[in-house]
């Protein structure tokens, strides 16, 4: 009896506990919905998250923005739509925050941004590539973040330019992923029409690819592309290699996710990672702006590394917001949007403009930077890659090594 | 001593929760918790449901959350590729969800406990693996987005769910008064004896699955229009899981158990939440200590301790000497 | 050629799906019921090992026994917390003892999955390879020599598992009770002793499993949910309680989902073993290789 | 009075994979009758009994009720054909009242709600467990669960009860309950079938004895001569030095 009086106790205990909530301060909200477990990339939410603290930090140090401080609430949508509709719906609603930014997920983003147009509350959008985000056409919304069509066009060329003749891309089922395959072969289909180019879809939450790639055994791409989000893409290189497929002496492992310069990422491919060529939005190669550099500086402080492109684009996509407050003095929703349209701001890799034409260009950083690189050795860091083109870096593909077998 | 489950004082108290929950609006205004409360009718309709099969008829389901699925994706479908709305949509999607429940009904028949729990499982994830990877007909992962009700305002659209779980648990009231309540608590204490004293187990197996499973599709149909996006997550194992949570913490086999469980876990979900821990963490505990110890929830446990020295309550004598021998 | 690797890679996991299958079925064997939470071993294994390598710095050796300990250890817990009342008849027989397993180990498993992610994050944390080349040739094709290796030892395992049950008194044991709890009892048996005896060894392979494949799987709150739903299917397909059973069932099922993966859909890969496993429970309810019991 | 016969079974047979239970059996049970059945143990009675009530499908042979083929039909068919049964091993609603239990089978019979409650209360009083009307099952003791079970046999006019070892480890006092009510019935017209091991009892109370063994019916008679037979004797004995 006792033993059952006790956990009845604790039983309803739990209940009376737990009905704490806490309140702020005066400050500035800014919602940043972001994955912080899986199916969603932690990884990548993790940078966007240090990212947006480094530009946070910075900005308060100088004072904040319209006398008031930066305050970032983040909230987990585990990389799943669902999550990241209510996710940003509690934002706003409970929270109250008078913008969105840290996007880093088509899938999610496309649900998010619904919300942030039915409350129209301005949304920067980090890192989420699905031309379809653009598609929507929403005023709220602005993207510091790259594009699948970018991305699409820069590999193109890069393929054509290498005279490879059969391509089987590996995308993920996200937006991102069908989104990229689809494009690539639109740009394929233009550059490099005779190019054999065949995509499969891969489910980001298998562990197991070895069924997807034994077929390739049979007959061997001259490259294989890679349009996938850690952990998932992780587990493909690495069954890539242990079948011996690529990268290897006839197939090319070409990464169009732009996850070489993870910071875990070697810890996670080992070998696999050796001979791997790259698209990327940054290398310690590329100049950076004066505030580019603070930010390196700040990062390379704090974290004792070189920062990646993650970081940089969650840090501008935070100053854009800044910068529009200020000049709007107010962070009154229209008033903010307003500004954002006009921006003209330097940013950590150069000025960032919204071009305003409709469609995928729809309040997009049009010429986003890119750059081109290769992994020769393992355990290689950013600094070390191979450059094979960037701003102002003439695309050389007879610089790329191949794999000795 | 008598019996709380399902008794006239249960059901009073069952429509006393709902009445309850009809006037919170008085006190919440926060477009958030509004949200929450939603949500927490969502969970009851379902959590209703399943204990309709398996505390009630004693077909423990795996599968509750995977028919609110297949109801999201009926209107959301229609939505999608026909430009259909809600009042098409949501009237096919219970439609669709009892057919298909009716079918499982039928084909699981001959199975019972784990294995009857074993199969609904895999039969909803094969649903939701199939939704998922038809990307070409469901966009996958990526979600169907479909159109709102009532202008997304909060307050409307939780009378509008508070209505529906109203008259649903109407009918569910009144299905039980029946002979069929009779039937069902029978199949589900032993299926072999309740043939032998002439009920057709097959019929009424049937129809628990078909009610239960139309009513997870309508929650389902219903939510969906609320949240704007139907995806594959609705499905999760896991989203059963938490029904089953919420039954059981409530108290499975009554009528109240499943209302008091799915709007406490739910707004307590939140508050756990903002105190930094893993609300599911805390539920899961409960649940094993209530199946461990109190099995009849905390509707069970209320009532007990309401009626005082416990040694009386606890009806299945085997529980009672497993609790006392502590 | 290709047949060839498509097999053979369907035995390296196959071998896994036998083991995993195996913990259930013997705890099936002698409680049966069907443990729910038996992917959460699973996942205290792959922790455990990538932990202890990892962060712990200690050899894959050491770190994989633990790993087995922590899993029998665990097993051990379950089975004196949760799992005793349904053999000494606290809750009843019938509908309410299956309901009771169920819930509480369902229960178990939900609450695992969350204490986990409440301790260590949801960060995928990848075990080490056993191996420090990441790639070997033999018979002219390329494998992971940590699959080769992870394998090995599974079925190592998995042959001591059957010599314990079929060769030694405590076998013996087990096997008696699993046919017939009373007669076992009749003649002097602990039911206590051997359902210990059972979840450690559940526990401990499961767990070992776990640790041999967090290198490809990794480890994560719910990285348990895929080899449990798989024990499942091949427990079902090899019949409720028969050893002999899920090994078959387990290999079956490996090599089935690499050809069915490979030659119907990849994408739909996952939803096989479901097929399989509903379609067996509706026309052969009791497994390929178990017998029916009497029920009236 | 004309002896029409109630139960009538022919060349029945039921196998399980190798082993045949029960084999080119045949019996038969006129109305009123009250029959018991014995025969050592794995003699096929349980068997028998389960096929009698729709719990396996004969695999050959044919079991009539009233002349109409019952075989194969399902046990709630021949529930509502009017045979019921009491179970060896005591099966019981254990979260429904004692009252609910009876219910189940009223209802089941067509009875409407009230006059179902009504007479569960009268026969739940009969038994002695008129305290126990609104009880769950489940707390009760083993006898008075036996009882409930036994008394759910006669809400619904059936015409035949068979019961299956009534009798087996129960307390004296419940054990004549249940004797007087089956003697009031029986004289009432109710037809019986007893299995049980009690050869006192049966001996006491059924005036013809069926014996099996090995499947089939090996004595059927006037209770003292099937009790004299020497085959009964040899298959006890057989039975006993067979374990």
């Amino acid at each position: 009896m006792i033993t059952r009086r006790w956990l009845m106790m604790v039983g309803l205990g739990l209940w009376v506990g737990s009905a704490v909530t806490v309140d702020a301060q005066e400050t500035i909200k800014i919602g940043a919905p972001i994955a912080m477990s899986p199916p969603g990339s932690v990884a990548q939410g993790k940078e966007v998250r240090d990212g947006l603290t480094i530009a946070q930090e910075m900005l308060n140090k100088g004072g904040g923005v319209l006398g008031k401080k930066i305050e970032i609430l983040y909230e987990d949508h585990q990389g799943i739509p669902e999550k990241g509709r209510a996710a940003v719906e509690k934002l706003i609603t409970r929270d109250k925050v008078v913008a969105i930014t840290g996007e880093h997920a088509s899938s999610v983003t496309l649900a998010d941004i619904d919300v942030a147009h039915r409350y129209n509350i301005p949304l920067v959008n980090t890192n989420a590539w699905s031309d379809a985000v653009r598609l929507k056409g929403y005023p709220q919304v602005f993207n510091r973040s790259n594009y699948n069509t970018r991305v699409a066009e820069a590999m193109a060329d890069v393929i054509a330019r290498m005279k490879v003749k059969n391509v089987v891309a590996f995308a993920e089922n996200t937006d991102y992923g069908t989104g990229q395959a689809e494009a690539m072969k639109k740009a394929l289909a233009k550059v490099a029409p005779d190019v054999k180019f065949t995509s499969r879809v891969l489910d980001r939450a298998a562990k197991d690819f070895t069924p997807a790639v034994l077929p390739l055994k049979a007959d061997r791409p001259d490259m294989i592309v890679t349009i996938m989000i850690p952990p998932a893409s992780y587990v493909l290189m690495n069954q890539l290699y242990e079948n011996g497929i690529a990268p290897s002496k006839q197939t090319w492992l070409y990464d169009g996710a732009g996850v070489a310069d993870y910071p875990e990422f070697w810890d996670n491919v080992k070998d696999a990672g050796v001979g791997l060529v790259s698209f990327g939005l940054y290398h310690p190669k590329v100049a950076l702006t004066k505030l580019g550099k603070d930010v390196r500086e700040a990062y390379m402080a704090k974290e004792k590394r070189e920062p990646n492109r993650l970081i940089f684009q969650a840090a501008d996509s935070l100053f854009l917001l800044a910068d529009a407050m200020t000049r709007a003095r107010s962070t009154e929703a229209d008033a903010v949007i307003k500004a954002l349209r006009d921006t003209r701001f330097e940013g950590v890799l150069g000025v960032i403009t919204f071009d305003k034409e409709p469609g995928i260009y729809f309040q997009q950083w049009k010429n986003i930077p890119f750059v081109t690189y290769q992994l020769t050795a393992k355990g290689q860091q950013l600094p070390d890659t191979l450059l094979v083109q960037g701003p102002g870096i003439e695309l050389a593909v007879d610089k790329l090594m191949r794999p000795a077998r | 001593m008598r019996r709380l489950a399902l008794s006239p004082t249960d059901f009073v108290l069952s429509f006393g929760v709902l009445i309850g929950l009809g006037l919170a609006p008085l006190g919440v205004r926060s477009e958030y918790w509004l949200g929450i409360l939603i949500t927490a009718v969502y969970f009851a309709m379902l959590a209703v449901s399943w204990n309709l099969l398996a505390g009630i008829a004693g077909l423990f389901s795996m599968a509750p959350a995977a028919f609110a699925m297949v109801g999201a994706y009926t209107t959301g479908l229609l939505h999608h590729h026909g430009g259909f709305g809600p009042l098409v949509g949501i009237p096919a999607a219970v439609v669709v969800s009892a057919l298909i429940g009716f079918a499982l009904g039928r084909v699981t028949l001959r199975l019972r406990g784990a294995y009857l729990a074993l199969t609904t499982l895999a039969f909803a994830e094969i649903l939701r693996l199939v939704i998922a990877n038809s990307i070409e007909i469901t966009r996958g992962d990526l979600g169907l987005s479909v159109s709102g009700i009532l202008g997304g305002a909060k307050i409307p659209t939780l009378y509008l769910f508070l209505g529906v779980l109203v008259a649903y648990q109407l009918v569910l009231v009144w299905l039980l008064r029946t002979r069929a309540g009779l039937y069902f608590r029978a199949i589900r204490d032993d299926e072999l004896g309740a043939m032998g004293r002439g009920v057709d187990v097959v019929r009424y197996k049937t129809l628990a699955f078909t009610v239960s499973s139309a009513g997870c599709g309508l929650a389902g149909a219903l939510f969906v229009h609320f949240l704007q996006l139907a995806s594959p997550e609705m499905g999760l194992i896991l989203q059963t899981g938490l029904v089953i949570s919420m039954v059981v913490i409530g108290g499975m086999g009554t009528a109240t158990g499943p209302l008091v469980g799915a709007v406490l876990v739910e707004v307590t979900s939140e508050a756990l939440r903002a105190v930094g821990v893993r609300h599911m963490l805390v539920f899961a505990l409960v649940v094993i200590l209530i199946g461990r110890f109190f099995r009849d929830g905390l509707v069970g446990l209320v009532a007990r301790l309401a009626r005082g020295p416990l040694p009386a309550a606890a009806p299945p004598a085997a529980l009672e000497e497993g609790a006392a021998r502590r | 050629m290709l047949v060839f690797e498509i097999v053979f890679t369907g035995l390296l996991m196959g071998i896994f799906y036998a083991l995993m299958a195996l913990g259930l079925t013997l705890i099936f064997g002698i409680l049966k019921i069907v443990n729910f939470a038996h992917g959460e071993l699973f996942m205290l294994g792959a922790y455990a090992y990538a932990v202890l390598v990892l962060r712990a710095g200690m050899a894959a050796v050491p770190a994989l026994l633990s790993a087995v300990l922590l899993g029998a250890l665990a097993g051990v817990v379950v089975e004196r917390l949760l799992l005793r009342p349904l053999y000494t008849g606290q809750v009843g027989a019938g509908p309410l003892r299956d309901e009771y397993a169920i819930i509480v180990t369902f229960g178990l498993s939900l609450f695992l999955i969350n204490l986990v992610h409440q301790l260590m994050g949801p960060y995928p944390l990848k075990g080490p390879d056993l191996t420090a080349t990441s790639r070997i040739e033999v018979f002219g094709m390329f494998v992971s020599p940590h699959r080769l290796l992870a394998s090995a030892l599974g079925a190592l395992t998995l042959g001591a598992v059957i010599w314990i049950i079929r060769g030694t008194v405590w076998g013996k044991r087990v096997q008696a009770v699993a046919q017939n709890r009373f007669g076992a009892a009749i003649v002097g048996i602990d039911h206590t002793r051997v359902s210990t005896l059972v979840l450690a060894m559940s526990g401990g392979i499961v767990a070992l499993s776990g640790a041999l494949l967090a290198p490809l799987f990794h480890a994560y709150p719910d990285v348990g949910a895929f080899p449990a739903v798989k024990s499942f299917v091949v427990v079902v397909l090899g019949g409720m309680g028969s050893i002999a059973g899920s090994i078959v069932g387990g290999l079956l099922l490996g090599v089935l989902e690499n050809f069915g993966a490979i030659y119907l859909s990849y994408e739909y890969r996952d939803t096989f073993g479901f097929v399989i496993l509903m379609l067996v429970l509706l026309l052969r309810p009791h497994g390929l290789f178990g017998e029916r019991t009497r029920e009236v | 009075m004309s002896r029409l016969d109630l139960l009538e079974i022919r060349e029945l047979r039921k196998s399980f994979g190798g082993i045949v239970a029960v084999d080119q059996l045949g019996l038969v049970v006129g109305a009123g009758e009250l029959v018991g059945l014995i025969g050592p143990n794995g003699s096929g009675k349980t068997t028998l009994l389960n096929v009698i009530t729709g719990y396996y499908p004969p695999e050959h042979g044919t079991v009539q009720l009233h002349g109409r083929e019952i075989g194969g039909r399902s046990p709630h068919q021949i529930f509502r054909a009017g045979i019921v049964r009491m179970f060896q091993h005591v099966k019981i609603f254990r979260r429904l009242t004692a009252s609910e239990n009876l219910e189940v089978a009223g209802r089941a019979a067509g009875l409407p709600a009230g006059s179902s409650r009504q007479r569960a209360a009268s026969l739940l009083d009969r038994l002695g467990l008129a305290s126990h009307t609104h009880d769950e099952v489940g707390g009760l003791s083993g006898g008075q669960q036996k009882l409930v079970e036994f008394g759910s046999c006669f809400m619904s006019e059936p015409k035949l009860v068979v019961l299956d070892e009534p009798f087996a480890a129960i307390h004296p006092t419940v054990k004549q309950t249940m004797v007087d009510v089956i003697v009031e019935r029986h004289t009432a017209g109710q037809a019986f079938l007893v299995v049980s091991h009690d050869i006192p009892a049966i001996m006491r109370l059924c005036p013809r004895t069926v014996c099996m063994n090995a499947g089939t019916v090996i004595a059927d008679g006037p209770t003292e001569a099937v009790m004299a037979d020497h085959a009964v004797v040899e298959a006890y004995l057989g039975g006993h030095v067979a374990r």
